[in-house]
């Protein structure tokens, strides 16, 4: 039914996207595609409009204008539910469960990629002493980390980061690159913002900017 | 700089089929009905105010009317169900709220499940937590008030429909607010006028059972009421998820 | 999105601008129209009309009573729409309509409850019964000021406006329940009077049948010209900062 | 089935469903009709509470059956739908729509035979006319020219 991405189309694509609040132009009108293996990094100032387009990309707003694709077909909850994992400044997960629980409660959400556990995971982004540990005791680098074992415990593969390396200590920004760089080798993709302190190690990314 | 860079779980990201997503339901309303126990078992102090809230209330009712047997009696299955749905109230208010507020919905609206079924599966899992230990202690509560003794059953099963079609209408109501900065009491003040009819039907049917009348027929619009609920409230709730999440 | 499947003048009327001018073109002569009407319909049903054979002239209220119970109903059918259409295409005029629909609905609501109770004291013998057709009336209030409510308690207007459209479509359900409410169960209120099948069939006489249809015209006419008016502010209101407005207020203190 | 038309149906068939189950639902309630009042029929028939419990009786008030007890305001009369007959008895003030031939709702409760009520209400039927057009309506009936149907939606 639903055909594996086809080489030629990209993962994402927006094309002439733009979204308004209250009439105030927030960003766009903006073209641009994703394609796997590609990582791309949104930049600009406090207010530029960065939060709002991965929420638009991901579909919990409704963009104002102009169209995104996914796999070259118009963006659809059937189309994008699933293999889109976002990860905002909200954790998306309870303080009072652990991460055990948390995590698992997701992978019953969106299924499981085939290998990962939730120890494994927690495992690789090095907080596996935390498992059981409810999130609240955590500091908010540990969350955050948290945070990330959730995308590589679930199957999607097109990441939306808002604000990945907010939080993080030197270690885990360069974790968080790790991790996009492992997701983009295996045929994925990530859309990542950033107000621009934190250099992304990539040099080959494409950037987008925008202005506020 | 850059680690050496591991190969993530040994495994290509792929994006599950649409057979994967119809046999994943299942396992996802299973996933979220363990998630929400686990939560109401980690807040089980929380749980017991509610019936706290029941029995004091209940208590109250023989020293505010006096001790005539006969009179508390006459007026146990109706008192009862009232004390019911009060205590129902604060709980239904924040059946969203903190899934909106540590992010859990935006989970939710890109799970590759319908947005929907996971609403009705915290309806039942709210449900079951909060308002059937309520229905459980109403015997105890009964005798508390000398309800006749053929009116419990009735009573009981009067519940059974009429506090899930209140907790279905009450979702969508705290769906609705949990966008809202200011809602306060906002989700009670919506709810209750809502649950007039529902209340006077069964009220209706435990009055008919008290003077030994057939109670069949307000008992059967309540589950007409119902049916219809269980099938439009969530989807009126995943509207209003939607607006909440939008912020 | 979807914008375009609405048909063009709907897209031209749409424009906050466009109806601005329009509705402030229309609402005078709706004005003057409902006010010439009302006094019609009031002359035809206190003066002209007959007493009742039974209840006298007590009766008269329903020249007031029945419009105000049709305008009820009619009003939140129009919320409900105009909602629906603020939550599908997500059009800024439809949720500013569709929210400014609930105040005069309630208004009118609360009309029919109160003239309803004063005419039951002597007539039923009863301020107020638990009937179906008066509890769904009373519901349908509480539905208005649950809109209200849930439309303020939102920061985010545009936003509260779709929460509380939604709330409006999931009321719908209570309109057939008001207006069957005397057929389904048997009330203490009475069934519908008028047959709009057919007028002439009618249970009330012709004398008494025209002022009332004359002060439903009214009611509608003074409902569409308050619409357009409270909608005209809503806009001014939520508009604030445009160029449109801007330039308005410069061009009316000139 | 694309995944989108295929959740459409399934939604589109669940709604249907619960529509289908309720409206059957709702038939069988309103068989049992969902009693606001009871019929002189019902009461004769033993279908209204007994022992004291206070229920809603309702039908015409009997004609050449109201008698006002003098210097009380209790009223005594008979309560009918035609086929059966109840003796009310009333303390209080009526209500301007109550007379001979008026359907009436009474609340009270079965003592001895009798319905002592502690509330009247009158119920208004749907029919409004001048006096005048009431006479002659009253004056043809009598000379059975108009069928019962003509006089309008005034079902009791």
């Amino acid at each position: 039914m639903t055909t594996p991405f086809a080489p030629s189309a990209p993962l994402l694509s927006a094309h002439r996207l733009a979204y308004s609040r209250d009439d105030e132009p927030v960003f766009g009108p903006l073209d641009f595609s994703l394609r796997p293996g590609e990582t791309v990094l949104v930049e600009g100032d406090n207010g530029s409009g960065k939060t709002t387009l991965l929420r638009v990309l991901a579909g919990m707003l409704p963009p104002g204008e102009g169209e995104i694709r996914f796999d070259g077909r118009p963006a659809s909850r059937d189309s994008r539910n699933g293999r889109v994992l976002w990860l905002g400044h909200r954790l998306g997960m309870n303080e009072s469960l652990s991460a055990r629980e948390n995590l698992d409660f997701l992978a019953g959400l969106y299924g499981q990629r085939d290998g990962a556990s939730t120890a494994s995971v927690m495992e690789r982004v090095g907080i596996e002493a935390w498992l059981d540990e409810p999130l609240r005791t955590l500091s908010a680098g540990q969350k955050k980390r948290v945070g990330l074992a959730r995308l590589l415990l679930l199957p999607g593969d097109i990441w939306l980061l808002d604000e990945p390396y907010a939080n993080l200590d030197r270690h885990g920004i360069d974790l968080v690159n790790a991790l996009i760089a492992a997701h983009c080798n295996t045929g994925g993709a990530a859309l990542v913002t950033s107000h621009g302190a934190v250099r992304f190690a990539d040099p080959n990314a494409r950037h987008i900017h925008l202005d506020a | 700089m850059v680690t050496a860079v591991q190969p993530i779980a040994n495994s290509t990201p792929v994006a599950p089929t649409t057979d994967q997503r119809s046999s994943g339901t299942l396992r996802a309303c299973a996933a979220l009905l363990r998630r929400d126990f686990t939560l109401a078992w980690r807040r089980r102090g929380e749980l017991f105010l509610p019936l706290l809230y029941a029995v004091i209330v209940a208590a109250l009712f023989p020293f505010a009317l006096g001790p005539d047997p006969e009179l508390l009696g006459r007026i146990a299955g109706g008192v009862l169900l009232v004390i019911v749905v009060l205590a129902m109230l604060p709980a239904l208010e924040s059946m969203f709220r903190s899934d909106l507020e540590d992010g859990t919905l935006e989970q939710w609206l890109l799970a590759p499940q319908p947005l929907a079924l996971l609403a009705l599966t915290r309806v039942i899992a709210h449900w079951l937590t909060t308002v059937l230990p309520l229905i459980i202690v109403m015997p105890l509560l009964g005798a508390l008030l000398n309800l006749p003794v053929k009116v419990l059953p009735v009573l009981m099963l009067t519940l059974l429909l009429a506090t899930p079609l209140l907790v279905l209408l009450g979702a969508v109501l705290s769906a609705l607010a949990a966008g809202a900065r200011r809602s306060g009491i906002l989700v009670a003040l919506m709810l209750l006028p809502l649950a007039v009819p529902v209340v006077i039907f069964a009220a209706g049917a435990i009055a008919a059972a008290q003077s030994g009348m057939p109670y069949v027929a307000p008992l059967t619009w309540l589950a007409a009421a119902l049916v219809l609920a269980i099938v439009l409230a969530p989807l009126a709730c995943a509207a209003a998820l939607r607006i909440a999440v939008e912020a | 999105m979807s914008r375009s499947y609405l048909p063009h003048w709907m897209h031209w009327l749409g424009s906050p601008p466009n109806f601005y001018r329009f509705a402030g073109a229309l609402r005078p002569w709706l004005i003057a129209a409902a006010l010439v009407c009302a006094a019609i319909g009031l002359y035809g049903g206190l003066v002209l009309a007959p007493p009742d054979f039974r209840q006298g002239d007590a009766y008269r209220i329903i020249f007031i009573h029945v419009p105000s119970a049709w305008m009820s109903l009619f009003i939140y059918a129009c919320m409900a729409v105009t909602g629906l259409v603020a939550l599908v295409w997500r059009v800024k005029l439809a949720e500013v309509i569709a929210m400014e629909c609930a105040p005069i609905g309630a208004a009118f609501t609360l009309i029919t409850l109160a003239t309803g109770s004063l005419w039951g004291r002597p007539m039923w013998g009863t301020w107020w019964t638990w009937g179906a057709r008066l509890t769904s009336e009373l519901v349908l209030f509480f539905l208005y000021l649950g809109v209200i409510g849930l439309y303020n308690a939102f920061e985010d207007r545009r936003r509260g406006a779709r929460a509380a459209s939604l709330l409006a479509l999931v009321g719908i359900v209570n309109l057939p329940i008001v207006h069957y409410s005397v057929v389904w169960w048997n009330t203490l209120h009475q069934g519908s009077t008028v047959d709009w099948l057919h007028l002439s069939q009618s249970s009330i006489a012709p004398s008494m049948l025209w002022p009332l249809l004359v002060m439903t015209l009214a009611t509608h006419l003074y409902f569409f010209a308050s619409i357009l008016g409270r909608a005209r502010t809503g806009l001014l209101s939520l508009e604030g900062g445009k160029q449109w407005v801007r330039s308005l207020v410069t061009e009316t203190s000139r | 089935m694309n995944p989108v038309r295929k959740r459409r149906l399934i939604v589109t068939l669940l709604i249907l469903g619960a529509v289908a189950i309720a409206t059957g639902l709702s038939v069988f309630a309103l068989q049992r009709n969902m009693t606001y009042l009871y019929s002189p029929t019902e009461v004769d028939a033993g279908k209204a509470p007994t022992g004291g419990h206070p229920f809603r009786l309702g039908g015409i008030v009997k004609e050449g059956s109201v008698h006002h007890v003098p210097g009380t305001l209790t009223t005594d009369f008979v309560i009918t739908d035609r086929f059966q007959n109840i003796p009310v008895t009333y303390t209080g003030i009526l209500p301007d729509l109550f007379r001979v031939g008026q359907s009436t709702i009474t609340t009270g409760t079965m003592v001895d035979g009798k319905f002592v009520a502690t509330k009247v209400l009158a119920k208004h039927d749907a029919t409004y006319m001048p006096p005048q057009v009431a006479q002659a309506i009253a004056k043809a009936k009598e000379e059975n020219r108009i069928p019962k149907t003509a006089q309008g939606g005034g079902a009791p």
